[in-house]
């Protein structure tokens, strides 16, 4: 059987990680392939559903990325959105998602390094963690058969 | 069919519910958990509830679930791939402890499938399921199934009925139909001739609160009432009234989609919702509650009597018990009776 | 299941015709021949078009009865589906199932005149209709059309108003409202209601069949009651959100009616008899 | 509470406010919402242990509203949900009158908004020992358990949405579940569905929700949806010093302080 390659939705802010990632590229640093990049205009923007809609669709882990505090380009987008993943991540945790599988992360445009590592020490974290198979059995189970309750 | 009528010892129910488990048969019977009683697929005899006047939820969703496959496709580099449910995938069966309100909820509910189109999704499901009626020995303020056309030993709807004689007494068991007749056959030992059994004592009382002419005959003339706007200003626009009702088909279709693939499904909906009627436009037919409580009563007292001649209503009270602003049906009929046009 | 009412047709999405801004026709082919043998449908009659993965959606049939083998639709972007339809292309398959409703009795207006009234979007409903009298136009006496839209790109079916209006046989007059009309605008300016007025159309031995925005309608019906139309001989559709389109899903109940079933054609002798909740 | 059936009469008589929410007697042994608009109705209005419906709810129904000005008799978890509405400019203080109900079961009647919400600013908000039991049980269990649990116990749910419709801070005309473009959440019951809209229910009420168990108390199959409400409160105390609902401050969930907890980002 082949090896279980995760699959990685990164949620990236356009000013900083998004930056540091095409860094990452024209520095020439490889980096696992495992990610799928979704683009924002900042993290403030993205909302809980998009995260929980990752899994959904099979993702195995998930990366949130942007500015470092301060950085932000709309002054304080980054601090909205980190008040809202610590609550989003408590209540994770307490319905069972497991947390391990969502990264959050500071990446600056200047860092093309770092997101190549944390991509990469992603992978080997979900990689270990397995397939997220808990969440799909719900996720692509949708219709119960006659009645339930 | 003449009911043939038979005694079960009250210790010889429990070697009935091991019997009708087997052989591809499910059993769903009611099971409590959380103060609530709902119906449910049960493997143990002992998990079947037995203190209950009525269950919270009605068992309609063993022919009407609350979220049903109607077809399944999935996306293909030739193009498309559509099936249909196959009736070979729905499962027997086996409906225990119903009460007689609900067991009168099947044929008003088979009246919507059936009016006109025939709904074979619907006749299906209704197809594998045989009865079990329980009778009521016991009622409570939010009855009023003898106002509706039925009683606490009704036996309409039910394959088989029991009436228990008293309290831990054994069951009087009237098998009414086919169904009813094969379950005897699977276990002919467990129904003993019954002598000259007198069911009628044993039920509950639950006396009559209006007559069909009384509200049917006058909801004809009220539908610009404002005794509507006043009745409704405690709902609070949910849709737990229908959800547990018996009778309530309004319902939705949704397609349900992961990737290339994807089913189509039905699943519930009320008429209590506000956007239930909404257009695209966002012009909306029905736009303030007191419009969408009216509807919920004219359909079932006024416009399903007249289109389909039934009622779409059992009287078994749920509604009331389930609603979370205390709007009684009962309480909100009669003051329509009383109402002055 | 032999008889799953919720089973779609598979349609093939022939041709694609851009009407207005967000406005467009499918003509559709039934991709089963078979399907497309049996299947028959009457003027007014409507049908669940949809998308899979997304949601069926409800419109009329808009091609004419007597043009066999496909069917079109015309839809505004709007919601979901009609925003997913839209993004098809020619050679698209997408789900279709029906015809539902009842029908325009066209065989007992033979002999008479007819007066089409329509607003809009509402056009597609009528213009299945106005090329099935059309098609059959030797049982006619007098045909009139009164269109009118917001401005001259919202008129759909461009092409075919140039048709109706060079024909001999029809009597087109084509509206926009005031602030709609382009500079080359030869048509009439003024609101559908006004316009009828103004034309004026003789109720003797016509029917007048009228679709459009509610507000419209709603200013319409008493110019054609002024011009001696009985309500036994004004035709509408209603356009209620449907779900099934076969009376069960409860959405289109209007007091005992079904808009789907016992509709979507209605006199408005008929419709005076409904609450008002459509 | 012959208190405030006198002050409400003389409230309606005078003309003053044009409807009195409150509560009567319902069927079985269950209180209702009033909404008393003659003096005679206010004879119906009660006040006991059993009142347990969050009256506010109904401060944002058009319906209720349209009657013109509202007195509305207010516990302390009422109180709480109109102050938070205030300050999501949902409720208009100038057309409610306050008939606050202590916790010693008295009445006092509030001059303006201010002083409600110094009333309710003198009690926090404590989860009830019951309650933290069971979230204790639950914080000790495994993510897989936990997960099974909530599978299970949202498993019954029919969305009915009741909890949303009991919930006074759920205001919305068109709730995010309805919203389908895109389509958020998974409109049928069923597993998916039901937890996804459970989350987004949750969520949306961080930082909102005021602890009056409405969404449970309505929820016709018994459901134990305000032990998620009341995680995300624990949680807010945690992480950012509490909450309490004021007109004023700002929203927790609409502010951010720069030394809010940085530990889990990399």
């Amino acid at each position: 059987m082949a090896e279980f390659e995760p699959k990685i939705v990164a949620f990236v802010c356009n000013w900083c990680t998004y930056a540091g990632a095409d860094l990452t590229g024209t520095s020439r640093i490889k980096y696992a392939s495992n990610v799928r990049i979704v683009r924002f205009p900042c993290t403030g923007r993205i909302d809980y559903m998009l995260l929980v809609k990752a899994f959904d669709e099979g993702a195995d882990g998930i990366i949130v990325s942007g500015c470092h505090p301060n950085d932000c380009h709309y002054t304080s987008g980054n601090f909205h959105a980190r008040r809202r993943w610590i609550m989003f991540r408590s209540l994770c945790d307490f319905i069972g998602i497991d947390i391990k599988r969502i990264k959050f992360s500071w990446v600056s445009a200047a860092e093309g390094a770092k997101w190549a590592d944390i991509v990469n020490s992603t992978v080997a974290s979900i990689r270990e963690l397995g397939p997220y198979e808990e969440y799909q059995k719900v996720a692509k189970k949708p219709v119960k058969e006659v009645i339930n309750g | 069919m003449k009911s043939d009528r038979r005694l079960v010892r009250k210790g010889s129910l429990e070697k009935l519910f091991e019997v009708l488990k087997g052989d591809n048969r499910q059993v769903y019977a009611p099971f409590s958990r959380n103060g609530r009683t709902t119906y449910r697929k049960t493997e143990k005899f002992s998990d079947i509830a037995t203190d209950y006047i009525q269950t919270t939820q009605s068992s309609k969703e063993v022919s009407f679930p609350r979220t049903e496959k109607i077809l399944d496709y999935s996306k293909n580099e030739d193009g498309m791939s559509v099936k249909g449910i196959e009736p070979d995938q729905i499962p027997q069966i086996m409906l225990w402890g119903i009460r007689p309100c609900d067991a009168l909820g099947i044929g008003e509910l088979s009246s919507i499938f059936n009016w006109d189109y025939k709904d074979e999704i619907y006749n299906n499901r209704l197809s594998k399921v045989t009865v079990l009626g329980f009778s009521c020995g016991k009622a409570d303020e939010y009855c009023f199934c003898t106002s509706v056309g039925g009683n606490p030993g009704n036996t309409d709807g039910s394959d088989i009925l029991f009436t228990q004689l008293g309290e831990n007494g054994d069951y009087l068991a009237e098998i009414l139909t086919e169904k009813g007749e094969k379950v005897i056959a699977l276990s002919p030992e467990l129904f003993e001739t019954a002598g000259n059994i007198e069911k009628e004592k044993f039920l509950a009382d639950v006396p009559v609160k209006f007559s069909h002419k009384e509200i049917f005959g006058k909801l004809e003339k009220f539908f610009e009432s404002d005794e509507w706007v006043e009745q409704s200003l405690r709902c609070i626009g949910c849709g737990a009234c229908a959800y547990v009702c018996p009778t309530c088909a309004c319902f939705d279709i949704q397609d349900d989609s992961h990737g290339k693939l994807g089913s189509r499904v039905r699943c519930w909906d009320s008429c209590g919702f506000s956007l239930f009627t909404l257009h695209t436009s966002g012009h909306n037919p029905r736009n303030v509650q007191s419009a969408r409580w009216r509807q919920r009563i004219m359909h079932k007292f006024s416009y399903m009597p007249e289109r389909l001649s039934v009622y779409g209503c059992t009287g078994c009270g749920r509604c009331s018990r389930a609603c979370p602003a205390d709007m009684n049906i009962l309480e909100h009929l009669i003051s329509i009776k009383e109402a002055a046009l | 299941m032999t008889n799953n009412l919720y089973m779609p047709y598979q349609m093939k999405v022939e041709r694609i015709t851009y009407e207005a801004p967000g406005v467009k026709t499918f003509m559709l082919r039934f991709v089963n021949e078979e399907d497309q043998n049996k299947f028959d449908f009457r003027a007014g009659q409507f049908g669940e078009y949809s998308v899979y993965g997304v949601g069926e959606s409800t419109f009329c049939i808009a091609s004419s009865p007597t043009r066999k083998g496909y069917i079109e639709c015309t839809f505004r972007q709007t919601g979901k589906v009609t925003n997913a339809l839209s993004d098809c292309e020619e050679g698209s398959i997408i789900g279709f199932r029906g015809p539902y409703g009842n029908t325009f009795p066209l065989d007992e207006w033979k002999g008479k005149s007819l007066l089409f009234i329509a607003g809009g979007i509402a056009l597609p409903p009528m213009r299945c209709v106005i090329w099935n009298a059309l098609d059959l136009r030797e049982n006619f006496k007098d045909i009139t059309i009164i269109y009118g839209a917001r401005s001259t790109k919202d008129l759909v079916y461009k092409h075919e108003l140039q048709d109706w209006g060079s024909r001999p046989d029809v009597k087109l007059i084509t509206t926009v409202d005031p602030g709609g009309e382009s500079p080359d605008w030869k048509g009439e300016v003024g609101f559908v209601p006004t316009i009828v007025e103004k034309v004026a159309p003789s109720s003797m031995d016509t029917i007048a069949i009228v679709c459009g925005p509610p507000v419209m309608i709603k200013y319409t019906f008493p110019v054609l009651a002024k011009l001696g139309f009985s309500d036994e001989n004004i035709f509408t559709t209603l356009e209620n959100r449907m779900k099934c389109g076969f009376g069960k899903c409860g959405r289109c109940n209007v007091g005992k009616v079904y808009v789907c079933k016992d509709g979507p054609v209605f006199t408005l002798a008929q419709l005076n008899k409904l609450p008002d909740e459509y | 509470m012959d208190e405030l059936k006198k002050r409400a009469k003389e409230l309606l008589e005078a003309g003053t406010v044009k409807v009195v929410i409150g509560y009567e007697n319902g069927t079985a042994d269950k209180t209702r919402a009033l909404f008393a608009q003659e003096a005679k109705d206010a004879d119906k209005l009660i006040f006991d242990s059993r009142c347990i419906m969050n009256l506010a709810t109904y401060l944002t129904k058009a319906e209720v509203k349209g009657k013109g000005r509202m007195a509305i008799t207010a516990t302390l978890p009422v109180m709480r949900a109109i102050i938070q509405l205030t300050s999501e400019f949902q409720v208009n203080d100038n057309n409610l009158l306050v008939l606050g109900i202590t916790p010693e079961s008295k009445m006092i009647e509030f001059k303006d908004i201010e002083e409600v919400e110094s009333f309710v600013h003198k009690y926090t908000i404590e989860i009830e020992a019951k309650y933290s039991e069971k979230l204790e049980k639950l914080d000790k269990m495994t993510p897989s358990e936990r997960w099974s649990f909530w599978i299970e116990e949202l498993s019954p749910c029919f969305k009915c949405y009741a909890c949303r419709a009991a919930c006074p801070m759920c205001y919305c005309h068109k709730c995010a579940v309805e919203s389908n473009q895109p389509q958020w959440i998974p409109v049928p019951s069923h597993d998916l569905g039901n937890l996804e809209w459970h989350m987004m229910r949750a969520i949306h009420l961080a930082g909102r929700c005021i602890d009056c168990d409405a969404c449970y108390n309505a929820c016709p199959l018994g459901i134990p949806l305000n032990l998620l409400t009341k995680r995300m409160l624990i949680d807010a105390k945690e992480h950012f010093g509490g909450y309490q609902p004021s007109i004023k401050a700002d929203h927790l969930m609409s502010t951010y302080k720069p030394e809010d907890k940085d530990n889990f980002i990399m």
